[in-house]
């Protein structure tokens, strides 16, 4: 059997095949659909410093070979976090990295300091892709100099791995990609859901409350990958793929352009138990084709 | 106690058009038949490599523990309910469940008076079912536009049902909204105590229940339909707001794990 | 019947169903499928000042509800564009709208120049997303300076309505929106196809040749969507619509939304017929909806 | 001369395994079946409403202008054909056709040779109901894997062709690569003036016919199968590049309009 262990800055991940952020709680609405101890990594649902309620619904729309959704963020606060959602993940033997996301970068660093004193988290993922208020209305990862500058302030206060997550809505991720870099993350992680819209036609309205909302699922797929293959051939740290990631094929095809490791996002909503049919899958193709090590795979591509 | 949510194919067993673009499908599960209740619903994988995305859900019609069949009843109005009306006996479907909360009855009722508009007849077989062995009156408020659109009468009565009827163009029973049914007989009742609404149906007319459970002071129970993207608490797709929230904010519950069953004076009805 | 006209600056469309650039050859391969006079423009395939071979193959992949592709504006350059092609659109009474691309901003204005003196040509769309070698590698519409500066020239040399079209792949659309109507474009298009990429994981390399390539399709329908409204809200010129537009039902939420017009992609491909097939139900909503005029509906979306 | 090109709706009227994942179809539409020529195609609209987006190329197998029924030989090698060979008795099936160009049987010829490796054989059907009045020699050569891939011998014997089969496992004919046995036998011709090969395959038995037709100097037409999202001319998807263009730079004609069928000796093959 193929030894499937990865390695993202310090973080030694067992398989490649984690989950997204938001798109898995935490954790413990899929504990009766599989062992989570398989997979390789459980990101949690965002978390910010103070609690928030989400936005009004409609929050999700279908979309062909996808969907959009404006959840807006709901979630119980850090603090509450530390105290109701962590003693479900403790436990388990998988990976925990926490999504932190703040409206200011100072938001981003007091979540951070926060978790610190907290057992069991191996990484944190930043969510630059949240709308932001006082850096002047533009997302933290559309603006390169804000994001090296945030992730810079969250790098001294933690010695844990740090993922920053990037939004593909901008002219040049890779340029992102590279200010966090120097920043201080030890990954990136690609891709975050595209802006996008749904009309309801029928009631004349946008199908979501906030007008615009995030896509993903298969739809975003080629998106992903080329955004996944412009940081890999831009950057030096390890790039963590996700977008549109339904099975293993399409896993396998983010490890080949060179992403170490790939997060399941929508997939979850479709098949629960997705995650665990993907490192299957995985696992059965590097035992076909008597792949010895993930890492002669990763990056593999003829270009 | 309901059963784990479990990820599952189930085999059709027979499908069947009741009514008007109604259809009752028997669904063979034993672990869905045996340890779901009212109000709980199915999430059904409509047909793969199809550009139907998402799972549709469903609310669990009735069960049989015994068989292992369930029964879900459907309105085929959109894209993946017109492929559902057309899958044949032996066909799997693919689908996660029981999913949702249930309604609860309080003890030391006189009456459960049900009230459904359409389709949202659905959840209330299985609750006859459930209260099959209690002593309280059961009254069925079903309203529909017109009689084509009926079903299900004989099988609430068998279960202890007395069911009344409305029409919205008097084909049959109250000529009207059933709301206004309802109301009439809930205004002629000397004392609407140890009674409690169980209702299902189209918002407007949801509303209208609401503003006739907040008058006369009757506990109402409601189960929402809201748009679902995973149906077990994953995507925080389905807020339902939360009418009184402890402090200034909006608040949300989710439909899929917090409900479908909510009291009626707990949220504020979208559409 | 509900008349629906509409104008997009001087240039006044029969009713709002264009065939967008690239999905429909020169007309000519459409001929037989539907009588071409129905719909309300034709937009050629991209004309260049030199000829060009286009890319190598593969050129096409398909991908969940969409494709990719990475054609490489294969054209036969605009002196053989008037002698060859122009002759069979010239007899059409639909509107002719010429789309122009260059390597410079020179090419642009130097092309639109040779293209003055040719009949029948009601407007040009200028293609501000192919590869561009002298603005510093940049595409002309990722750069709000030089799209704005582009479009000034050209209008110079022209009083045709110029359409610019725009690429999705920037930050901020509207950004660019704003400069090329600053430079005196009389409409935008948006948008063009998204950064894409697919793998042959068999092959173990990029499905293109180009390894990326642009997204077209109903997968991309929620970015255009999201896109056109961006526009719609910040630009003063009229907007055309563009992005997986399969169905009138999809053509409509475009109008709803604020587009003027808009035009059909691959669905050509998938149903040669669509534009016309289009155009039916857009009339047979109105009609049935009882809707006046068309201009009532555009941008009525409430929000 | 071939006819317009049409959008048009063809019966589903008879599906058969002839082979071992080899499907015939017959498709009743008089329009295709009245005006296609051999190498021409139809691209098939799958199924609407499912994940399979583009249509999908067959050639055009054989044609009764009588009946109005054309024709298909297919593979059930991917997600579009497996949905294919499923397909019911009466089923319309949304098409494009005829689209393509035609083989072209220069005059005076002795010997036509058919090299086809598996279902590459599909377009050789309507070549020989083509060239049935024609007095001359016609060969086929016909490599598969094993014998359980063989199909259409019968037919082609009774279109007057002779058939000469070569299988890689040594099942039946000749054991080896269809290409050996075929170059041995143009070795053994006296002269190979007044012959001409007809080709279709896979890409390695095409690159080695077109060094043994090099060699020998023998005239051969090939029939590319690039992949295609339109096929008729719209999207520029489907590029084969010129071997001798006119000057230094890269050259492509379209595999759809300009062929499928090229002279071997003017393209490039790439896979
Ligand atoms: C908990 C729950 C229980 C339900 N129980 C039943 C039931 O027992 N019987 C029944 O017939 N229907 C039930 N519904 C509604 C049912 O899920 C939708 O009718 C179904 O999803 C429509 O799918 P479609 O593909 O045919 O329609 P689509 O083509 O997707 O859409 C057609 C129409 O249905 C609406 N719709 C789509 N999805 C949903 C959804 N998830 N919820 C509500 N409306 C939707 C759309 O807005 C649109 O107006 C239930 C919904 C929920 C949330
Ligand atoms: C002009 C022409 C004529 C053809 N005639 C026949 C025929 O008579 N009988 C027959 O069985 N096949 C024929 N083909 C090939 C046939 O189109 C493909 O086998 C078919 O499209 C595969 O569809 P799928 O959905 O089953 O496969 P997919 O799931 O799409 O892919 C499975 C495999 O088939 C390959 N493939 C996909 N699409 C094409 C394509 N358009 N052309 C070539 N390979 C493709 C893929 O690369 C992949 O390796 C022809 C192709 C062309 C271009
Ligand atoms: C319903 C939903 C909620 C999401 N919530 C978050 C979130 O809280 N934080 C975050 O970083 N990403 C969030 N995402 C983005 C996903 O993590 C992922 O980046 C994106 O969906 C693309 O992957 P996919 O196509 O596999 O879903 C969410 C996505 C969805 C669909
Ligand atoms: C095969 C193909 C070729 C294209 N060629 C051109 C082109 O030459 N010039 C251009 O401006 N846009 C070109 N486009 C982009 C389309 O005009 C359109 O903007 C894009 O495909 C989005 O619309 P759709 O989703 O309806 O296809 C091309 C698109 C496709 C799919
Ligand atoms: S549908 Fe996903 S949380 Fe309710
Ligand atoms: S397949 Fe579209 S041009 Fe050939």
């Amino acid at each position: 059997m193929t030894d499937l262990s990865v390695k993202i800055g310090s973080l030694v991940l067992k398989n490649p095949v984690m989950v997204a952020s938001g798109t898995f709680g935490y954790a413990e609405e899929f504990k009766d659909f599989f062992d989570l101890n398989q997979i390789g990594g459980i990101i949690t649902k965002t978390v910010t410093l103070e609690p928030r309620p989400g936005n009004a619904p409609p929050r999700i729309a279908e979309t062909a070979s996808g969907m959009l959704n404006s959840i807006g963020l709901p979630n119980v606060g850090v603090e509450h976090f530390i105290i109701e959602k962590m003693p479900f993940l403790q436990p388990l033997s998988t990976k925990i990295i926490v999504n932190v996301a703040g409206k200011t970068g100072e938001d981003f660093v007091e979540a951070v300091v926060r978790l610190e004193d907290v057992d069991r988290i191996d990484a944190y993922e930043l969510n630059y892709s949240c709308p932001n208020v006082k850096e002047g209305g533009l997302t933290f990862s559309a603006n390169a100099a804000i994001a090296e500058q945030v992730t810079r302030n969250v790098r001294k206060v933690t010695n844990r791995p740090l993922i920053a997550k990037l939004t593909p809505n901008v002219t040049s991720i890779s340029e992102i990609g590279k200010a966090v870099e120097n920043g201080g993350a030890d990954a990136v992680s690609a891709i975050n859901t595209l802006v996008g819209m749904a009309v309801d036609l029928g009631k004349k309205r946008p199908k979501l409350s906030t007008i615009t909302g995030g896509l993903s699922g298969p739809a975003i797929k080629p998106v992903a990958l080329a955004k996944v293959f412009e940081l890999v051939q831009n950057l030096s740290i390890p790039v963590i793929a996700i977008g549109g990631i339904m099975n293993a094929t399409d896993a396998l095809e983010f490890l080949l352009t060179g992403a170490v490791a790939i997060q399941v996002g929508t997939a979850n909503f479709i098949n629960p138990r997705a995650p665990l049919d993907i490192l299957e899958g995985v696992r059965d193709y590097f035992d076909k084709n008597r792949i010895d090590g993930i890492s002669s795979f990763i990056g593999s591509i003829k270009t | 106690m309901s059963g784990n949510k479990i990820l599952t194919e189930a085999t059709v067993k027979h499908l069947e058009e009741i009514a008007e673009n109604i259809f009752r499908m028997h669904l063979y599960e034993p672990h869905i038949a045996q340890t779901s209740h009212a109000g709980q619903f199915v999430n059904i994988q409509i047909a793969q490599g199809t550009t139907i995305f998402w799972r549709r859900p469903f609310s669990i019609h009735s069960t049989n523990p015994e068989s292992g069949i369930f029964e879900i009843l459907f309105n085929a109005v959109g894209r993946g309910t017109q492929v559902l009306k057309k899958i044949k006996n032996g066909a799997k479907l693919n689908l996660v469940g029981p999913l949702g909360n249930t309604f609860n009855h309080a003890p030391h009722l006189e009456e459960i008076i049900i009230v459904a508009g359409g389709l949202g007849i659905a959840p209330f077989k299985l609750l006859l079912q459930d209260l099959r062995k209690q002593q309280l009156k059961k009254t069925v408020f079903f309203g529909v536009s017109s009689t084509a659109n009926l079903c299900c009468l004989d099988e609430f009565s068998r279960l202890g049902a007395k069911c009344r009827v409305s029409t919205e163009d008097g084909s049959k029973g109250y000529h009207g909204f059933v709301t206004d049914d309802l109301q009439n007989y809930l205004q002629e009742l000397p004392d609407s105590s140890h009674r409690e609404l169980l209702v299902c149906g189209p918002t407007p007319m949801l509303r209208k229940v609401q503003e006739i459970a907040q008058t006369l002071q009757i506990n109402a129970q409601v189960s929402v339909e809201n748009i679902m993207a995973c149906g077990f608490g994953a995507c925080m797709g389905c807020p339902v707001q939360l009418a009184h929230p402890h402090d200034d904010g909006k608040r949300y519950l989710l439909a899929c794990k917090d409900g479908p069953v909510f009291n009626m004076d707990e949220i504020l009805l979208d559409d």
